[in-house]
C-alpha cells in the first residue's frame, strides 16, 4: 500500500481533472471539487514527504515492468518536496481561482485544465524517465497553453504565440536531445542513462547532447538569452493563472536541468561554465528588465527570470553549498512567486488595474492588506530573516568558496535591485495616494464581493504568506532539507541503487 | 528472374517514375485543383507502392497501411473541395 | 427494417472479411459490432429489394470490369501515342434514375468507365452532366449511357 | 541510406527554423509541422533502421526469430505524433481566433504587449 | 536578554491587530516598553563596568552556523542605553508630536520595531545575526522615512535611503561571509581571537572595503551622506531617533565593533581618516548654505559622524575614548536640537530659520532645552560637549604624519558645528517675535519634556563626568580592546594646545555666528553647484543606468518574435558549433549502413521538394497540399523502414491537419508582407547551419555503437508477459502505457482548449 | 456541400468505416492499428458526413456532444489503469483473463485501456473539428 | 511458381496503369481530362498491385482484407472524381481548348449553390 503511495498525489490529480470534465458546465461544484481536491491533494503530499523523509528515495515501477524496462517513477527528496510545493501552491491558487476566474471562463473547463497542470508539473517532478518527462512537459505546456489563451483577449493571444512557439521549440529541442541520447544509450530510464552516458567515450557527442538540453529546459526555464516568452506573455492571463505559471512553470525547467545535469550529465566543466555564465547574465538581464516596468505583473514576469539566476547558478557552481542553495531558493520562490501573482491578482480586483501608474492608496484603504502584501514582496527581496536571504547566503557562500566574484556580484547585484525594485513597488502601490480612476461598469470589485469570494481571495494569500514566514524563520528545518536534497543530488548512486532497488537503504 | 528482382528492378522504379511525375504535375498546378488531384494520385501511389513493398519483403503487415492510406485519402480530397469551393463563394 | 437488417448483414460479412477470421464467433461479432453501429447512425432510410437481382448483380459485374478494363486500355492509348485524337466536352445526360442510391451509383459507374466523368447533378436531381473524351455526337453519346449503364442499373436497384 | 536520411533530417529542420522565422502566423505553424516531422524522423533514424521487418511477432510465433526494427523508437515517435496533433490543432485555433481578433497574421504587428513598457 | 530584543517586535505584532486601543490618548502606553528596557540595561551596569560582558546564546539556523548569539559588553551596553532611552523619551514625545495623527499606531509599531531591531543590531555577537538585525533597521527606517506617504517627496527620500543602506546591507553580507570564511567563525569574539590572521590573509583589504561600504553607507560618509538629508521628510521624531541618535550610528558601531579584529591597520586606519574628515568638513561646510532647521542639522549630524569616524580612524586609545564621549555628547545635544526643532515646527508650522525670531517668550523651556544643547554642541564648558571637544583635539594633535592638516581641519569643522548648533539652537528664540508667531500656542510638557531632560542631562554629565566615566565610556574603550585606565574625563586641563584650540573654536565660531547669517541667497549659491554633489552625481549615473536598462531590455525583448527565435537559435548553434568544431570526428564505417535505392532515393526527393515547395510558395493552399504530400512521403519512410503503426498514424493525423488547416485558412488573406532579401538571407543562413549542425550530429551518433537490451526485452516478453504480438502497441498499452495516458490527456486538453478559444466570447466588462 | 452523390456516398460508407474502426481497435495488439488510429478512422466517418450532410445532421446522428467522450475514455482508461492497485500492483499493470476470448483474443485491462484511447481520440477529433465548423 | 508468376503478371499490369496514369497526369491538356485520365488507370492499376499483394501472402484473411480495400476505392474513386471535377468547373478552370461542347456553362449559381437542370428554361422557352 505504502509503496503505491508514490503516485498517489499523480493519481489523485488525474481523478480531479476526470471527475472536473464530467462537472463540465456545473461551476460551483467545480470549485468545491476543485478545493476540497487540492486539500486531500495536500494531505496526500504530506503525507508522502513523510514517508520519503522518513523511509528514504521510494521507486515505482508503471505497469510492473522492472527497471529500466517500464517507466520507473522516483520519489527521491527533491521530487517530493516539489510535489508538497506544488500541492501547497495548487490548493492556494484553486482557492483564489474560485473567487478570481470569473463564471465565464470556469464554464470552458478552467479547472479540468488547471488540474491537468498539477497533473503535469507533478509528473515531471516524479518521472524517473527521460520520455516519460517529454510527455509530461507537453501536459504542462498544452494547459498553460489553454489557460493563456482562455478568454481569447487581444493581449492574450499575442502573448499565447509567443508562449507557445517558443515553448514548443524548446519541446522539439528537447525531443532531439531525446533522440540522441537514445541513439547513443538505446535507454530512456534516467538512472540507467545515468550509468550508459558515463561510459560513452565520444564526450563530444555528450557535451552537445548536454547543450541540447540545457537549451531546451533552459527556455523553459526562462534563462538567458532563451527567456523572451516569459516577459511576452506572463501578465496576460487572470492572475490566478499567472500565479501558478510564475510559481511553478519555469521551476520546472529549473528542476529538469537540476536533474539532467546533477544525474545524467555529470561534472562536465564546460557546461557548468556555460550554465554560470548564463546564470549571471540571467541575474542582471532580469534585474534591468524589473527595473524599467509599468505594469506590476510585467514587473513580476522580469522578478522571476531575475531570480531564476538564483537558482541556475548554484547548478553552474556545482558544490553541495551552492547546490543546497538552488534548492533552498527554489522551494521559497516557488510559495513567494505564486503568492506575488495572487497579491498582484488582489490589487487588480481592487483597483481595476494593473498599472502601476494608476495603482496607489492601498494603505489608506487597506492597512492590514497592506500589511499581508508586504510578506511576500519582502520576502522576494530577502529582507533577513524572510525566506528569500537564507538561499543567497548559501550561494554567496559557495560563490566565494569557489573564488568566484562575478557570481558573488550578480548576486549580490540582483538582490539591490530586487531591492529597489519592491521599495518602488511598495511604494507606487502600497503608499501612494489612491489615483481616481473611471469605476469599470460590471467589473468585480473586491469590496463588492460577498464574504466566502472574499475569503477565496485573501486565505491563499495568507496562507502562503504563513508558509514563507516558516520558510524564513524556519530556516533551520528547509536547510536541512536543502542539504539533504543537495546530498542526494551530489551522490546519484542513491538515486541509481532505488532505480534498480540495489541499495541498502530501501524498505521493501 | 525472381518475383523479388521483378518488383525490385521493374515495379518500385515505374512507380518511382510515376509518383515522380505526378508530383510534377503538383508543382506545376497551374490550378489548385490540378494539385488536388495530383495529390489523391500520389497517395494512390503510394498505395501501390506499399503493395509491392509488402510483396518484396513478404510482409502482409503493410497493407493495413495501404488501407488506411485508401481509407483516408478520399476524406483529404473532399476536404480541399470543400475548401476551393467555399473560397469561391 | 429489412433494409437495415440487410445492412447489417453486409456489414457483417465486411467485418468477416476484414478480420480474416472465418469463424461463426466471429460472425457473431461482427453482427454485434454492425448492429451497434447502424443503432448509432441509422436514420429513417427507404427499403429496398434485394434477393431477386444477385444474378444480375453477377452479370453487371462482369459488364463493368469489361468496361473498365477497355476504358482503361483507350486511355492507355491516347496517353501513350503521341498526338491527341480527343473530342472532349461536357454533355448533359437526362436521368431516368430519380433516387439517390440510384444516381450516384450510375455516376460512379460513369466515373469509373470509357474517358467518362460525372461532374455534378442537377439540383432538381433531373440532369447529370457528364464530362467526355470522345463525343461524336450528343445525341449518341447520350443514348449509350442510358441503354448500358443506366438500363441495367436501374434493373438491380429496382 | 543514412547518410541521405540524415541529410534530409538537417534539411527538414532547416526548413522548419526558415519557415518559423517568416512573418505569417501560418508559415510559423507549418514551419513548426515541419520541425516535428524532422525531429520524429530523428528518433527514427537514431534508433537505427531496419528495412522489411516490422517488430511484430509473426504468426504463431511466441517471440522473434528473426531480425526485427527496433520497438521503441516507433513507440516514442508515435506518442510524439500524437502529441504534436493536440498542439497544431490549437495552434491552428491560434491563428484563426488570432486573426479575427487582432485582424492579422503579420507575426510582426503582434509587438504591442511587449513594447508598452 | 532574548526577550528583551523581541519585545518591541511583539510590540508592533501586537498594534496590528489593536491598532485602534493605541492611536488615540492611550498611545503614551507605548512609552512603557522603552522604559523598561532602559531599565532592564541600567542595572548590566555594575557587572559592565567591573569587565565582565553577558552571553546569551539561543540555537537558530546552526545549519548556516547563525545563531542568536547576544553580548553585552560596554559597547552595546552604551547603545543599548542610548537606544531605550532616548527611545523612551522619543515616544512619549511622540504622543503629544503626533497626537489625534490617523496612524498613530502605525508609527509606534514602526518605532518598536525599529527599536527592537537595533537593539538585535547593537546585541549580537553573530555577523550574520547583526546583518539580520541590520537589514530590519533598514526596513522600519524605509517605512518610518515614507510614513507621510502621500507626500511624493517623502516616498522618494524613502527609497533612496533604503537604497543606499540596502547597498551598504549587501556589502555587510559580503563582508560578514568573507568574513567568516577567513575568520572560521561568524562570532565577532572568536574572530577577534584571529585578527592576526585575518589581518594576514589577502582577503584583509576587501573585508575592510565591504565593511566600509557598510558602514558608510548607513552613517552617511561622503560619498553616500546625501541620503540623510534626504530622510529629514520623516516626522521630527524619528529624524531625532534614527537619523540621529541611533540609525545612523550603526555604521559607527560597525566600525568600533570590527576595530579589534579588522583595526589597528594601515589600510584601516588612514581610510577611516581620510573618509572621516572629508566627510565632516564637507557636511559641514553644507550647514551654512542651508535655512530649514531640520536641513542644517542633518547636515551638522553628517558631519558629527565624519568626526567620529576620523576618530576612530586614529585607532589610538585617546582617540576611541574622545570617540566613545563625542556619541554620547551627540546623541544628547542632537537629539534635543531635533527635539526642539520639531516643538517650533509643530507649533509654528515653520522651520525656516530666516524667519523664526523670539520664540522663547512663547515656549520657554524649549528655549532653555534649545540653549543647552547650542552651548553643549559649540562645547563651551560645562557641557560634556566641552569634554568631547577637548579629548578630540587630544587625540588628534597626538597623530603621527602631518597633524597640523588634521588639526586644521578639525577646527573648521568645530567652528562651522558650533555655529550650525547656534543657529539652530539660539537664533529661532532670541530677538523680536514676529507678529505671526505671536498667537503661537504653548507646547504642552510631553513635548519640551524630552528636551529638557536631555539637555540637563548634557550639563550634568558635564559637570560630574564620573557619572558616566567609569559607568558608561571607559567599558567601551576596553570593549574595543583598549584600556583606557590612566585617562580622566574632566573640565579642566590646563593651559595646553587644547585649551587654545577650543578657545579659538568658540570666539571664532561666535564671531562666523553674528557674521554668516543663513539666508536665501547662500542657499542658491550652493545649487549653483549642486551638479557636482554626490547627490547628483549617482543620481545621474542611476538615470543612465536606467537608460541602459531600457536599452538592454529593448534590445533582447524587441517584441518581434523571429528576433527571439533567432537569439536562441545564435546561441543554441554557437555553443554546439563550438563542442563540434573541437571534438567531432567522422568515422563513419559505411558497411553497417544500409544501401541505397532507387525508391527511397525517389521518395526522400519528392519530400524535399515538397518541403521547399511549402517554404517558398506563395499560395496557402498549396503550402497545405504539399504538406499532405510530405505527410506521404514520410509515411512511406515509415513503411520502408519497418514501421507500420507510425505509417497509419502519420498519414492519419496529416490528413487530420490538413483538414483543419483548410477549414480555418479560407478566412485569411493571402501572405502579403515578405521579409525583405537580407532578412530572407540571414534567416537562411540560421536555418541552414542549424541543419548542418543536426545532420553531422546525426552523422555522429549512427558511428556510435547499438545498444538493444531494451528492445530485445520487449521483443522477448510482449507476448508471454504482454499477450500482444504487435510489439510496438504492446509498448503504448502495456510497458510504457503512462506515456500513452497522458498523450490522450494532451489531447483532450487541446480540444477543451480548442472549445474554449472558439467558442468564449468574454463580455467587454470582464476584458482588460 | 451540396452534391447528392457525395451525400449518397457518405451515408454507405459511414457504416463501413466505423466498422473499420472497430476493427483496427480491436486488433491493434496483434498487428498494427490500436485505438489511436481506430478512433481517427471512426471520427473520420463523422466528418466525412459532416462534409457531404452538414454539421448539424451529423449531430442530431450522435445525438450527444462528442466532448462527452473525453471525460469518458479518460475514466475508462483511468480505471484500467487502476484495477491492479486492488491487487496490490502498481499503476497501470497489465491485468489479464487467463483464456482467450474468441475473436479478440487475449482479455486485459490493456484493451480497456485501448478502447479508453479510441474513445477520447473521437471524442477529440470531433470536438475540435466540430467547432471549428460550427464557428465559421 | 505459378502464384509467383500470377503475381508479376498483375504487378506488372498494375504498374502499367499506374505509369499511364501518371503520363497521363502530365499530357493531358487540362484538368477534366486529367481527372479523367487518373481516376480510371489509376483505380485499376492500383487495384491489381493490390491484388498481386493478397495473392502473394497466400493468406485468405488477407484477401479478404485486401478485396475489402479495393472495393472501398472503387466506391470512393469516382467519389473524389466528381468532387474535384464540379469543384473545378465551380471554381472557373476552363475546358481544353479543343473541347466541342460545354452544356454545364452559366447553370450554376455559386451563391446559392443550385445547379439548375435547364429544363425549367426549356420549359419556359417551349410555353412561349
Ligand atoms: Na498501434
Ligand atoms: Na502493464
Amino acid at each position: 500500500m505504502t509503496q503505491q503511495l508514490v503516485l498517489y498525489p499523480l493519481l489523485l490529480q488525474l481523478f480531479l481533472s476526470i471527475i472536473l470534465m464530467f462537472s463540465w458546465k456545473r461551476i460551483s461544484w467545480q470549485r468545491v471539487i476543485s478545493i476540497l481536491g487540492g486539500i486531500l491533494n495536500l494531505g496526500v503530499s504530506i503525507w508522502l514527504f513523510a514517508y520519503i523523509w522518513e523511509n528514504g528515495t521510494q521507486t515505482i515501477q508503471a505497469g510492473n515492468w522492472e527497471a529500466p524496462f517500464g517507466i520507473t517513477f522516483v520519489a527521491d527528496t527533491l521530487a517530493v518536496t516539489l510535489v508538497l510545493l506544488t500541492s501547497i501552491s495548487g490548493v492556494a491558487v484553486s482557492a483564489f481561482s474560485a473567487s478570481s476566474i470569473i463564471p465565464a471562463r470556469l464554464k470552458f473547463g478552467y479547472f479540468p485544465i488547471f488540474h491537468f497542470l498539477l497533473l503535469g508539473l507533478i509528473g515531471a517532478f516524479l518521472t524517473g524517465d527521460i520520455f516519460n518527462l517529454y510527455v509530461w512537459f507537453e501536459i504542462i505546456i498544452i494547459s498553460s497553453f489553454v489557460l493563456i489563451t482562455l478568454g481569447g483577449e487581444k493581449a492574450q493571444l499575442e502573448g499565447a504565440v509567443k508562449y507557445f512557439t517558443l515553448n514548443i521549440l524548446a519541446s522539439m529541442i528537447f525531443l532531439t536531445a531525446i533522440a540522441v541520447l537514445y541513439g547513443l544509450t538505446g535507454s530512456l530510464n534516467m538512472a540507467d542513462l545515468s550509468i550508459k552516458v558515463a561510459a560513452i567515450e565520444n564526450r563530444g557527442l555528450v557535451e552537445i547532447t548536454a547543450i541540447l538540453f540545457l537549451v531546451a529546459f533552459g527556455i523553459k526555464a526562462a534563462v538567458f538569452p532563451l527567456y523572451f516568452w516569459l516577459p511576452a506573455s506572463y501578465h496576460t492571463p487572470p492572475s490566478a493563472v499567472s500565479a501558478i505559471f510564475g510559481g511553478l512553470l519555469t521551476k520546472v525547467g529549473v528542476y529538469a536541468l537540476i536533474r539532467v545535469f546533477t544525474l545524467i550529465f555529470v561534472g562536465d566543466v564546460f557546461m557548468q561554465d556555460t550554465i554560470l555564465v548564463m546564470a549571471i547574465l540571467t541575474l542582471i538581464s532580469g534585474g534591468l528588465g524589473a527595473l524599467i516596468q509599468t505594469n506590476l505583473r510585467k514587473v513580476f514576469s522580469y522578478l522571476i527570470i531575475c531570480h531564476i539566476g538564483y537558482m541556475i547558478i548554484g547548478l553552474g557552481m556545482y558544490t553541495e553549498v551552492a547546490i543546497a542553495g538552488t534548492i533552498f531558493y527554489l522551494i521559497h520562490d516557488i510559495v513567494v512567486k505564486t503568492n506575488l501573482f495572487m497579491v498582484g491578482g488582489l490589487i487588480y480586483r481592487i483597483k481595476g488595474t494593473n498599472n502601476i501608474k494608476s495603482l496607489g492608496g492601498l494603505y489608506a484603504e487597506y492597512p492590514r492588506l497592506s500589511l499581508l502584501i508586504a510578506i511576500p514582496l519582502f520576502s522576494l527581496v530577502g529582507i533577513p530573516p524572510l525566506s528569500g536571504f537564507w538561499p543567497k547566503l548559501s550561494l554567496l557562500n559557495a560563490g566565494f568558496n569557489d573564488q568566484n566574484w562575478w557570481a558573488m556580484g550578480a548576486i549580490l547585484f540582483a538582490s539591490l535591485i530586487t531591492l529597489v525594485i519592491i521599495a518602488k513597488v511598495w511604494s507606487n502601490v502600497v503608499w501612494k495616494d489612491k489615483v481616481e480612476l473611471p469605476k469599470r461598469i460590471n467589473f468585480r470589485y473586491f469590496e463588492n464581493l460577498n464574504k466566502t469570494r472574499k475569503i477565496q481571495l485573501v486565505a491563499p494569500i495568507v496562507f502562503l504568506s504563513l508558509i514563507s514566514l516558516y520558510i524564513g524563520f524556519g530556516a533551520e528545518h528547509v536547510q536541512q532539507l536543502s542539504t539533504r536534497v543537495a546530498g542526494e543530488l551530489m551522490d546519484n548512486q542513491q538515486y541509481i541503487d532505488a532505480v534498480f532497488k540495489t541499495g541498502q537503504n530501501l524498505k521493501p | 528472374m525472381t518475383l523479388f528482382d521483378f518488383i525490385y528492378y521493374f515495379v518500385l522504379p515505374i512507380l518511382s517514375i510515376s509518383i515522380i511525375l505526378i508530383f510534377i504535375r503538383f508543382i506545376k498546378g497551374p490550378n489548385m485543383v490540378d494539385r488536388v488531384i495530383a495529390l489523391d494520385l500520389i497517395v494512390t501511389v503510394g498505395i501501390g507502392f506499399i503493395s509491392a513493398y509488402s510483396i518484396l519483403y513478404n510482409q502482409p503487415a503493410f497493407l493495413d497501411v495501404a488501407m488506411i492510406l485508401a481509407l483516408i485519402a478520399f476524406l483529404g480530397t473532399v476536404a480541399f473541395t470543400y475548401y476551393i469551393q467555399q473560397k469561391n463563394k | 427494417m429489412k433494409n437495415r437488417f440487410l445492412s447489417n448483414i453486409l456489414l457483417t460479412f465486411i467485418w468477416v472479411a476484414l478480420t480474416g477470421n472465418f469463424e461463426i464467433p466471429n460472425y457473431l461479432f461482427g453482427f454485434a459490432v454492425s448492429f451497434f453501429i447502424l443503432r448509432i447512425i441509422t436514420q429513417g432510410r427507404t427499403d429496398a429489394k434485394y434477393f431477386r437481382i444477385v444474378p444480375k448483380v453477377i452479370a453487371f459485374i462482369f459488364f463493368f470490369l469489361y468496361e473498365l478494363l477497355k476504358s482503361n486500355l483507350q486511355v492507355a492509348y491516347e496517353v501513350m501515342t503521341p498526338t491527341f485524337n480527343m473530342t472532349p466536352g461536357i454533355v448533359k445526360v437526362p436521368l431516368e434514375a430519380s433516387t439517390d442510391l440510384e444516381i450516384s451509383f450510375l455516376a460512379n459507374l460513369i466515373s469509373l468507365t470509357p474517358g467518362t466523368l460525372s461532374l455534378d447533378v442537377s439540383t432538381d436531381k433531373k440532369v447529370l452532366y457528364v464530362h467526355s473524351m470522345y463525343i461524336k455526337d450528343r445525341e449518341s453519346f447520350i443514348a449509350g449511357i442510358k441503354n448500358g449503364f443506366e438500363k441495367r442499373l436501374l434493373e438491380i436497384l429496382r | 541510406m543514412e547518410i541521405v536520411l540524415a541529410i534530409m533530417i538537417g534539411i527538414l529542420y532547416a526548413a522548419g527554423i526558415y519557415m518559423i522565422l517568416r512573418r505569417s502566423l501560418v508559415k510559423l505553424i507549418l514551419g513548426i509541422i515541419i520541425l516535428g516531422n524532422g525531429a520524429n524522423l530523428l528518433i527514427f533514424l537514431l534508433g537505427r533502421i531496419t528495412k522489411g521487418s516490422p517488430p511484430i511477432i509473426p504468426g504463431d510465433l511466441k517471440v522473434f526469430e528473426a531480425a526485427y526494427a527496433d520497438p521503441i523508437p516507433q513507440a516514442l515517435i508515435l506518442t510524439a505524433i500524437v502529441i504534436s496533433f493536440g498542439l497544431q490543432s490549437f495552434a491552428i485555433i491560434l491563428i484563426k481566433r488570432a486573426y479575427k481578433v487582432v485582424k492579422t497574421d503579420d507575426l510582426d504587428e503582434m509587438n504591442a504587449i511587449d513594447q508598452d513598457s | 536578554m532574548l526577550i528583551a530584543i523581541l519585545l518591541g517586535f511583539l510590540f508592533s505584532l501586537l498594534l496590528v491587530f489593536t491598532g485602534k486601543f493605541f492611536k488615540g490618548k492611550p498611545g503614551i502606553i507605548s512609552a512603557a516598553i522603552p522604559l523598561v528596557l532602559f531599565g532592564y540595561f541600567l542595572q548590566f551596569i555594575p557587572e559592565i563596568s567591573a569587565g565582565g560582558t553577558i552571553v546569551h546564546s539561543y540555537s537558530w539556523v546552526p545549519s548556516f552556523g547563525v545563531n542568536l548569539d547576544f553580548t553585552l559588553d560596554g559597547l552595546s551596553l552604551l547603545f543599548s542605553l542610548m537606544i531605550t532611552g532616548i527611545g523612551f523619551l522619543v515616544f512619549v514625545y511622540t504622543a503629544a508630536y503626533l497626537k489625534n495623527h490617523k496612524y498613530l499606531d502605525r508609527f509606534y509599531g514602526y518605532l518598536s520595531m525599529f527599536m527592537a531591531a537595533m537593539l538585535g543590531l547593537v546585541l549580537s555577537d553573530n555577523l550574520i545575526t547583526l546583518f539580520v538585525f541590520w537589514e530590519l533597521t533598514s526596513i522600519s527606517s524605509f517605512f518610518l522615512i515614507g510614513f507621510n506617504n502621500s507626500n511624493p517627496e517623502s516616498r522618494k527620500s524613502a527609497i533612496t535611503a533604503l537604497a543606499i543602506t540596502g547597498l551598504g546591507g549587501l556589502s555587510l553580507l559580503a563582508g560578514a561571509l568573507v568574513l567568516g570564511s577567513v575568520g572560521g567563525s561568524y562570532s565577532i569574539d572568536e574572530l577577534m581571537n584571529s585578527s592576526g590572521e585575518i589581518a594576514a590573509s589577502p582577503y584583509y583589504i576587501l573585508i575592510a572595503i565591504l565593511i566600509f561600504g557598510a558602514a558608510f553607507t548607513k552613517s552617511a560618509q561622503f560619498p553616500f551622506h546625501f541620503w540623510l538629508p534626504g530622510a529629514m521628510k520623516a516626522p521630527t521624531p524619528v529624524s531625532t531617533y534614527l537619523h540621529s541618535a541611533t540609525m545612523v550610528k550603526a555604521g559607527i558601531y560597525l566600525l568600533m565593533r570590527m576595530t579589534p579584529v579588522l583595526g589597528n591597520q594601515e589600510f584601516w586606519n588612514s581610510t577611516l581618516i581620510i573618509v572621516g574628515s572629508i566627510t565632516m568638513v564637507y557636511a559641514a561646510i553644507h550647514t551654512l548654505f542651508r535655512t530649514d532647521l531640520k536641513g542644517i542639522l542633518a547636515y551638522s549630524t553628517i558631519s558629527a559622524l565624519g568626526i567620529l569616524v576620523f576618530l576612530i580612524g586614529q585607532g589610538t586609545e585617546a582617540a576611541l575614548l574622545a570617540a566613545a564621549v563625542f556619541i554620547v555628547v551627540h546623541a544628547l545635544y542632537k537629539a534635543t536640537l531635533f527635539l526642539v526643532t520639531g516643538i517650533i515646527d509643530h507649533q509654528t508650522l515653520s522651520r525656516d530659520v530666516t524667519i523664526l525670531r523670539g520664540l522663547r517668550k512663547v515656549m520657554l523651556p524649549v528655549a532653555i532645552a534649545g540653549f543647552l544643547a547650542a552651548i553643549s554642541s559649540a562645547g563651551i564648558p560645562p557641557t560634556i560637549g566641552f569634554l568631547g571637544k577637548e579629548l578630540t583635539y587630544e587625540s588628534t594633535l597626538a597623530l603621527v604624519g602631518t597633524p597640523l592638516l588634521w588639526i586644521a581641519l578639525i577646527l573648521i569643522t568645530k567652528i562651522l558645528l558650533l555655529h550650525a548648533g547656534f543657529v539652530a539652537g539660539i537664533s529661532p528664540f532670541i530677538g523680536q517675535l514676529p507678529e505671526r508667531f505671536e498667537k503661537t500656542k504653548k507646547p504642552g510638557i510631553l513635548l519640551w519634556g524630552p528636551p529638557i531632560i536631555l539637555s540637563v542631562a548634557g550639563i550634568v554629565f558635564g559637570v560630574f563626568p564620573g557619572i558616566i566615566e567609569g559607568s558608561l565610556i571607559k567599558p567601551v574603550v576596553a570593549a574595543m580592546g583598549q584600556d583606557a585606565g590612566d585617562q580622566h574625563l574632566q573640565l579642566w586641563h590646563g593651559f595646553n594646545t587644547v585649551l587654545w584650540l577650543s578657545v579659538a573654536t568658540i570666539v571664532i565660531g561666535t564671531v562666523l555666528y553674528f557674521t554668516i547669517k543663513p539666508s536665501q541667497k547662500l542657499v542658491k549659491m550652493v545649487t549653483r553647484v549642486e551638479y557636482i554633489s554626490p547627490e547628483s552625481i549617482i543620481s545621474g549615473f542611476w538615470s543612465l543606468f536606467n537608460k541602459f536598462s531600457s536599452l538592454w531590455t529593448r534590445i533582447f525583448q524587441n517584441g518581434y518574435l523571429r528576433n527571439y527565435v533567432s537569439t536562441i537559435l545564435v546561441f543554441l548553434i554557437g555553443l554546439t558549433g563550438y563542442v563540434l568544431y573541437n571534438t567531432a570526428n567522422f568515422s563513419m564505417d559505411f558497411s553497417t549502413l544500409s544501401e541505397i535505392t532507387v525508391y527511397e532515393i525517389v521518395v526522400v526527393t519528392i519530400l524535399l521538394i515538397a518541403v521547399f515547395f511549402v517554404v517558398f510558395t506563395r499560395s496557402r493552399l498549396a503550402a497545405v497540399a504539399s504538406m499532405g504530400v510530405m505527410g506521404l512521403a514520410i509515411c512511406l519512410i515509415f513503411v520502408f523502414y519497418s514501421a507500420p503503426d507510425l505509417a497509419m498514424t502519420q498519414f492519419s493525423i496529416d490528413t487530420l491537419t490538413v483538414i483543419l488547416f483548410v477549414l480555418v485558412l479560407y478566412r485569411l488573406p493571402r501572405y502579403l508582407k515578405l521579409s525583405d532579401y537580407k532578412t530572407r538571407i540571414r534567416d537562411g543562413v540560421l536555418a541552414l547551419s542549424f541543419g548542418s549542425i543536426i545532420t553531422i550530429l546525426i552523422l555522429e551518433v549512427l558511428a556510435q555503437p547499438v545498444n538493444m537490451e531494451i528492445s530485445e526485452y520487449y521483443a522477448q516478453n510482449a507476448y508471454l508477459l504482454a499477450h500482444g504480438k504487435n510489439v510496438v502497441n504492446v509498448i503504448l498499452v502495456d510497458f510504457r502505457g503512462s506515456d500513452t495516458f497522458m498523450e490522450i490527456s494532451v489531447l483532450a486538453i487541446a480540444a477543451i482548449g480548442v472549445f474554449g478559444l472558439l467558442k468564449l466570447r468574454l463580455k467587454k466588462t470582464d476584458q482588460r | 456541400m451540396r452534391t447528392i452523390i457525395l451525400k449518397t456516398a457518405s451515408a454507405y460508407l459511414l457504416p463501413v468505416l466505423l466498422l473499420f474502426s472497430v476493427f483496427i481497435l480491436l486488433r491493434g495488439h496483434y498487428l498494427p492499428g490500436g485505438g489511436f488510429v481506430g478512433g481517427l478512422m471512426a471520427s473520420i466517418a463523422f466528418v466525412l458526413h459532416a462534409f457531404a450532410n452538414g454539421l448539424s445532421n451529423t449531430k442530431t446522428l450522435i445525438r450527444f456532444h462528442p466532448g462527452f467522450l473525453m471525460p469518458v475514455g479518460l475514466a475508462l482508461a483511468f480505471l484500467s489503469g487502476m484495477a491492479p492497485l486492488m491487487f496490490d500492483l502498481p499503476f497501470m499493470t497489465g491485468l489479464w483473463y487467463p483464456e482467450a476470448i474468441p475473436v479478440i483474443g487475449s482479455l486485459g485491462s490493456a484493451l480497456f485501456f485501448d478502447i479508453g484511447v479510441y474513445l477520447v481520440v473521437i471524442g477529440v477529433t470531433l470536438t475540435i473539428i466540430f467547432t471549428i465548423a460550427d464557428t465559421i | 511458381m505459378i502464384t509467383e508468376i500470377i503475381v508479376g503478371i498483375l504487378a506488372f499490369l498494375g504498374t502499367l496503369f499506374v505509369l499511364f496514369a501518371a503520363v497521363g497526369m502530365i499530357r493531358m491538356p487540362d484538368t477534366y481530362l486529367r481527372i479523367s485520365v487518373t481516376t480510371k488507370a489509376a483505380t485499376l492499376g492500383i487495384g491489381l498491385l493490390l491484388l498481386a499483394a493478397a495473392i502473394h501472402s497466400y493468406e485468405i484473411a488477407i484477401t479478404a482484407k485486401v478485396l475489402v480495400i479495393i472495393l472501398f476505392i472503387l466506391l470512393t474513386a469516382p467519389v473524389s472524381a466528381h468532387l474535384i471535377g464540379r469543384t473545378s468547373y465551380f471554381s472557373g478552370v476552363k475546358l481544353w481548348k479543343h473541347s466541342v461542347m460545354d452544356d454545364l456553362e452559366g447553370k450554376y449559381n455559386s451563391s446559392t449553390e443550385v445547379l439548375s437542370s435547364g429544363e425549367e428554361e426549356e420549359k419556359n422557352k417551349m410555353e412561349d
